[in-house]
């Protein structure tokens, strides 16, 4: 199965990546763009074949790998299933 | 299989007829492949050959001149530096981060590859007019892939060269210089040998990245340069971090016959090299060939421009230890062949033969061109002049994109890793990097001036070679030898071939006087967009060695020192920034070269460093004397009074070449030293204060000088 | 003192330290594979900087998943030394040896040039040679060196006296210009409560040889080795 | 309205990010995962309230500045909005 882990970062935490994109669109004319927020995303192929074994095994490698949970949230999509 | 198809890939009538001859029957797809690549511009250098063949390349310290992968000198106490320099004009222009990235990449795997761990990257950087929009998102990715590259590969970043100028609007360059240090009796070349030994693979897998990427290079870009984009490269510089270190540990076995990076043209160029230097044939199973991708045929794999990769020719019997040091770095290892006694390449894929070329016509029959050259149109005549007015023209001078500090680019490299950079940049006129464990240091260099080129191939080439001996010397090291990126418009034009024909002339004429042979290059013909050609621009980068970098001199003059012209009064505004800035013209005659006096002077600064009374020394060039005495004072923080002095445009700002600004205890001294050698020299003034007082009693402060200097690149790329 | 240096794949800058601690101390420190995790007779461990693992995905985080460093948790547990520069830095706040996180610097650009350092305290073994208050200068060069902890973490830090060094001014004071990748209160390195611990972006072992234009570095390296001599 | 532009590298070309996860991944005891991409996500506040004006500015957003079309492929999503 098909996993897709996104990771940003929690609120509160300065993205300044996120900042000079929302300055970069502004100066490309597109004036009217509010808050960007910049994060990764991550494809994982996954022997699992049942999606829930799927979701956990996704979730323990955002927690341990993936994402840095100081800093960072995740969120772990399952390809085909739909999001709890 | 025919005349059309061989047209696309790059073979004219006249080559593809010979190939049928070699080959005897119709070539197939991969063998086509391998011939268009092996015969294009960048492999075979077919409208270059017979003009680099009249550089001189020898020298008693001289161990490998042009020929291997890089060029090697002995630098004393065993050692030797291996080094050169490596254009990636047209990926940089497509995509500059990746393009420049894997040009520093390239060029370090052509310098280990001999034994040598790289102990400083350098680059020489021409882009277009800094008002063109699209120069700014060029030279962000530029220096963001050198960067990136190098501060992981973990080599130090410590010199290069930048000009700005319309010419370079569609087509940057980006050649990047690496120099390595290796005992000199243990240095690897690409010569096979052996018939049955294992030929193996190691680095990262193939994909299809930058096929026929060779064969790009060789072409100039038209209005379809989008539509070749697909075949960018991507660099892992992590990968190449790890390949270093495993190939270097491999090295200090005697597992290894030979060794080549796969550069351009990949497995083709390396495999097809490699045997034919050793004279042996080379039999290839594709199907070893560690792959990213699936379904790749053999004329995919065998083109592939995948990055991070080397073959490698090993002892019999030696596979093993080979592997567990590749396999302790995590890095894809695998025989896929063997030499044999054929003299042919032989690839084969999924049970069929799919090439099968004799190896000797295909790089004794390969085409070389004599293309028909035609003179420069001699530079425009400088027209009427504004009187120099020394205190606005200087700040403006070094507000100027050519002359701005650089600073906000080198900030970005890593240029202390490694521990042992001794003058980093902008502290000296070439970079000083120590030998590790050794009071040995290296100084290195970039030059060009592609404006004295193209108003003069000849003079402008020479001139190129003379600035890096000169920044060379005026640290207090000297010169061993030199490395040419000959970065040139279509060759096909006979002006372009002109240039090339002349600088060439100009670089060996200058190499010969100074002693300062030519061990290994590089040419990238074709850059031209929509017609129209760069500035003919041969880039030296220069290599000197000290015998204790403690006596390194760098620019930065201190408080309480008297500076002393060396080398006569400057006089020659043609084609000096001056005019260009100033005057608003580009025009007259390049700086003429007289190797003599050049070779006088600086042998004379460097026994006056040798024998330790110089505090601070630096060259005039581009911008004249007084942005040379501007410069210097920047570097060391500290004012000065110039004193009485001729107040003439051609004195402050002429770009005569041979001299030299020294910053001393004891002027006097340093006049008479120079008066008994014979060698012009003049009292400037005395260093200390806080501003710039010139003889016309006018003062620049320090402050307003340095924020003129300094505004260009933050203004031009943080807007 | 017995050092023994770190080297993930990826690390570059092993032998600056190796030569750092070798001047001060005279002996040779042990390279150290990350696959190793015998870590007896050792004072003191060293994770140098570089780019372990290309700096891909976060930088330390997946050299934070090295064998090697459950041998360096216990060697902290025991109350040994640890030093973590740059990436080692990066490695051990990943690792939660230190608290917070290393983002991208502020101007998104990786950063090479020197900077000052204020020391914030000098009675630990790895400042126990400078003076408190001190303004020394280091090499940087990365590209994640902006120190961020939430606000508690930060108060707890300077509260515990934990801050080692400051981004500052030449002249000593705290500024926004100095604080050049953007670090939550101009911090530049940190100590673990036991003060064994220490995490520091800068490259105080670029700087311990006149010749490569200065010393300001070598005493933290005396300081260690003076403290830790066997 | 709130868009999410999610850039990929495009398939073929090489994703050493990717790469050295999936084997830290496997060296974690994640044996069984595969192939890994890596690629970044973008959340954008946009001030347009029509979907399809939304999607219009992110997609033209997207190829101006948020990806490297050069090597890179991307795909909107509007927040609310089914995925077309
Ligand atoms: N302009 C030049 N001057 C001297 N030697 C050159 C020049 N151009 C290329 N060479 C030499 O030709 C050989 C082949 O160079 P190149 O094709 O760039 O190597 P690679 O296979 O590493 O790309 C090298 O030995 C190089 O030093
Ligand atoms: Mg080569």
């Amino acid at each position: 199965m098909k996993a897709v882990v996104t990771v940003m970062l929690k609120p509160g935490v300065l993205d300044p990546q996120g900042k000079a994109i929302g300055q970069a669109l502004a100066h490309l004319g597109f004036g009217d763009v509010g808050e960007v927020r910049a994060g990764k995303v991550f494809e994982l192929e996954l022997a699992q074949t049942d999606p829930v074994a799927a979701r956990n095994a996704a979730e323990s490698m955002a927690r341990k790998l993936l994402a840095n949970t100081v800093i960072e949230s995740f969120k772990v999509e399952i390809a085909g299933a739909a999001t709890p | 299989m025919n005349q059309a198809l061989a047209a696309e890939f790059g073979l004219d009538a006249d080559e593809y007829r010979r190939v049928l001859d070699i080959m005897g029957r119709t070539p197939s797809f991969a063998e086509l492949g391998i011939f268009s690549v092996m015969w294009s511009e960048h492999c075979s250098y077919k409208s270059s050959r017979v003009w680099l063949r009249t550089l001189p390349t020898q020298a008693p310290w001289v161990i490998h001149g042009p020929g291997e992968n890089a060029g090697v000198v002995a630098i004393g106490e065993g050692l030797a530096a291996i080094f050169k320099m490596e254009s990636h004009n047209h990926p940089s222009f497509i995509e500059p981060y990746q393009g420049a990235a894997t040009g520093v990449g390239g060029i370090l795997r052509d310098v280990f590859t001999m034994g040598a761990r790289p102990v400083a990257n350098l680059n020489a950087l021409r882009f277009g007019d800094p008002a063109n929009p699209a120069t700014r998102r060029i030279v962000d990715g530029v220096v963001r892939g050198i960067g990136g590259y190098g501060n992981c590969v973990g080599v130090p970043t410590v010199g290069g060269e930048i000009n700005f100028h319309p010419a370079y609007d569609g087509n940057p360059l980006v050649n990047a210089m690496t120099v390595g240090i290796a005992p000199a009796g243990r240095i690897f070349l690409s010569a096979a040998a052996g018939i049955g030994n294992p030929v193996v693979y190691v680095g990262s897998r193939t994909g299809r990245d930058g096929i026929h990427g060779a064969t790009m290079a060789s072409a100039e870009f038209g209005a379809d340069a989008e539509s070749k984009r697909p075949t960018v490269q991507v660099g892992d510089p992590f990968v190449e971090k790890l390949l270093i270190e495993a190939c270097l540990e491999l090295m200090a076995t005697d597992a290894i016959v030979a060794i080549q990076d796969m550069g351009a043209a990949g497995l083709t160029s390396s495999s097809v090299e490699m045997a034919g230097k050793g004279g042996v044939g080379i039999e290839l199973d594709l199907d070893q060939v560690p792959q990213r991708e699936t379904g790749m045929s053999a004329y995919e794999m065998m083109l592939s421009e995948s990055q991070e990769r080397m073959l490698i020719v090993l002892r019999p019997g030696a596979e093993g230890i080979a592997r567990a040091i590749f396999e302790k770095w995590e890095l894809d290892f695998a025989v896929i062949g063997h030499l044999t006694g054929t003299g042919r390449i032989v690839v084969r894929h999924q049970g069929r033969i799919e090439a099968d070329i004799p190896l000797a016509p295909l790089a004794d029959q390969a085409p070389l061109y004599h293309r028909p050259t035609a003179p420069s149109p001699p530079p425009r005549p400088i027209g009427s002049l504004p009187a120099a007015r020394l205190a606005e023209d200087l700040v403006r001078l070094v507000a100027c994109p050519d002359l701005a500090s650089r600073a906000w680019v080198w900030d970005q490299y890593d240029s202390t890793v490694g521990g042992q950079t001794v003058k980093r940049p902008g502290a000296a006129d070439a970079a000083i990097v120590r030998v590790d464990g050794h009071r040995l240091a290296l100084a290195l260099t970039t030059d060009c001036t592609p404006r004295y080129v193209a108003a003069d191939p000849e003079a402008g080439a020479a001139q190129a070679v003379a600035e890096a001996w000169r920044n060379i010397t005026a640290t207090g090291a000297r010169p061993l030898a030199i490395t040419d990126n000959m970065n040139f418009g279509n060759p096909e034009k006979p002006v372009v071939m002109g240039q090339f024909a002349g600088a060439v002339a100009g670089i060996a004429r200058a190499c010969i006087a100074l002693d300062f042979p030519v061990v290994s290059g590089n040419v990238s013909l074709y850059n031209e967009t929509a017609g129209s050609p760069i500035l003919p621009t041969p880039a030296i980068g220069g290599l000197g060695v000290l015998a204790d970098a403690a006596q390194a001199v760098g620019l930065a003059a201190a408080p309480g020192q008297d500076l002393v012209l060396l080398g006569g009064d400057p006089s020659h505004l043609g084609q000096s920034l001056w005019l260009r800035e100033i005057a608003g013209q580009e025009a007259g005659p390049p700086p003429p070269v007289d190797l003599a006096a050049e070779r006088r002077h600086g042998d004379f600064v460097r026994a006056r460093i040798a024998a330790g009374g110089v505090a601070a020394c630096h060259d005039v060039a581009d911008g004249g004397l007084l942005v040379a005495i501007g410069e210097m004072l920047l570097a060391g923080d500290t004012g000065a009074v110039l004193g009485p002095a001729p107040d003439a445009a051609g004195f402050w700002f002429g770009e005569d070449q041979a001299r030299y600004v020294l910053a001393v205890a004891d002027g006097a001294a340093l006049l008479a030293a120079a008066q008994a050698a014979g060698i012009p020299a003049r009292l400037l003034g005395r260093t200390g204060g806080e501003g710039l007082t010139l003889p016309d009693g006018a003062t620049i402060s320090l402050a307003t000088l340095r924020s003129a200097h300094e505004r260009f690149f933050p203004a031009l790329m943080e807007s | 003192m017995r050092a023994g240096i770190v080297v993930f794949p990826g690390i570059n800058r092993e032998r600056d330290m190796a030569i750092a601690l070798e001047r001060a101390s005279g002996r040779a420190p042990r390279m150290v594979w990350h696959r190793e995790t015998d870590l007896q007779g050792l004072d003191l461990i060293v994770i140098p900087g570089g780019f372990s693992y290309g700096d891909y995905l976060r930088c330390g985080a997946m050299a934070a998943q090295s064998p090697v460093m459950e041998s360096i948790r216990a060697h902290a547990t025991r109350g040994g030394h640890v030093l973590g520069v740059c990436n080692g830095f990066q490695i051990l706040v990943e690792s939660q040896l230190l608290p917070g996180a290393l983002l991208r610097n502020a101007s998104l650009r990786f950063l090479s040039m020197d900077c000052h350092l204020r020391v914030e305290r000098a009675d630990t073994d790895f400042t126990a040679h400078y003076q408190r208050g001190q303004v020394i200068r280091a090499p940087m060069a990365h590209g994640d060196g902006n120190y961020f902890a939430d606000d508690a973490t930060l108060d707890r830090l300077e509260g515990e006296g934990l801050v080692a060094f400051r981004y500052v001014a030449p002249d000593g004071s705290v500024t926004a210009a100095a604080n050049r990748n953007g670090s939550a209160r101009s911090i530049a390195g940190i100590l673990s409560p036991n003060r064994r611990i220490l995490g520091l972006m800068p490259h105080p072992e670029d700087l311990v040889d006149p010749l490569l234009g200065g010393t300001d570095g070598a005493p933290l390296f005396e300081g260690l080795a003076a403290s830790l001599a066997a």
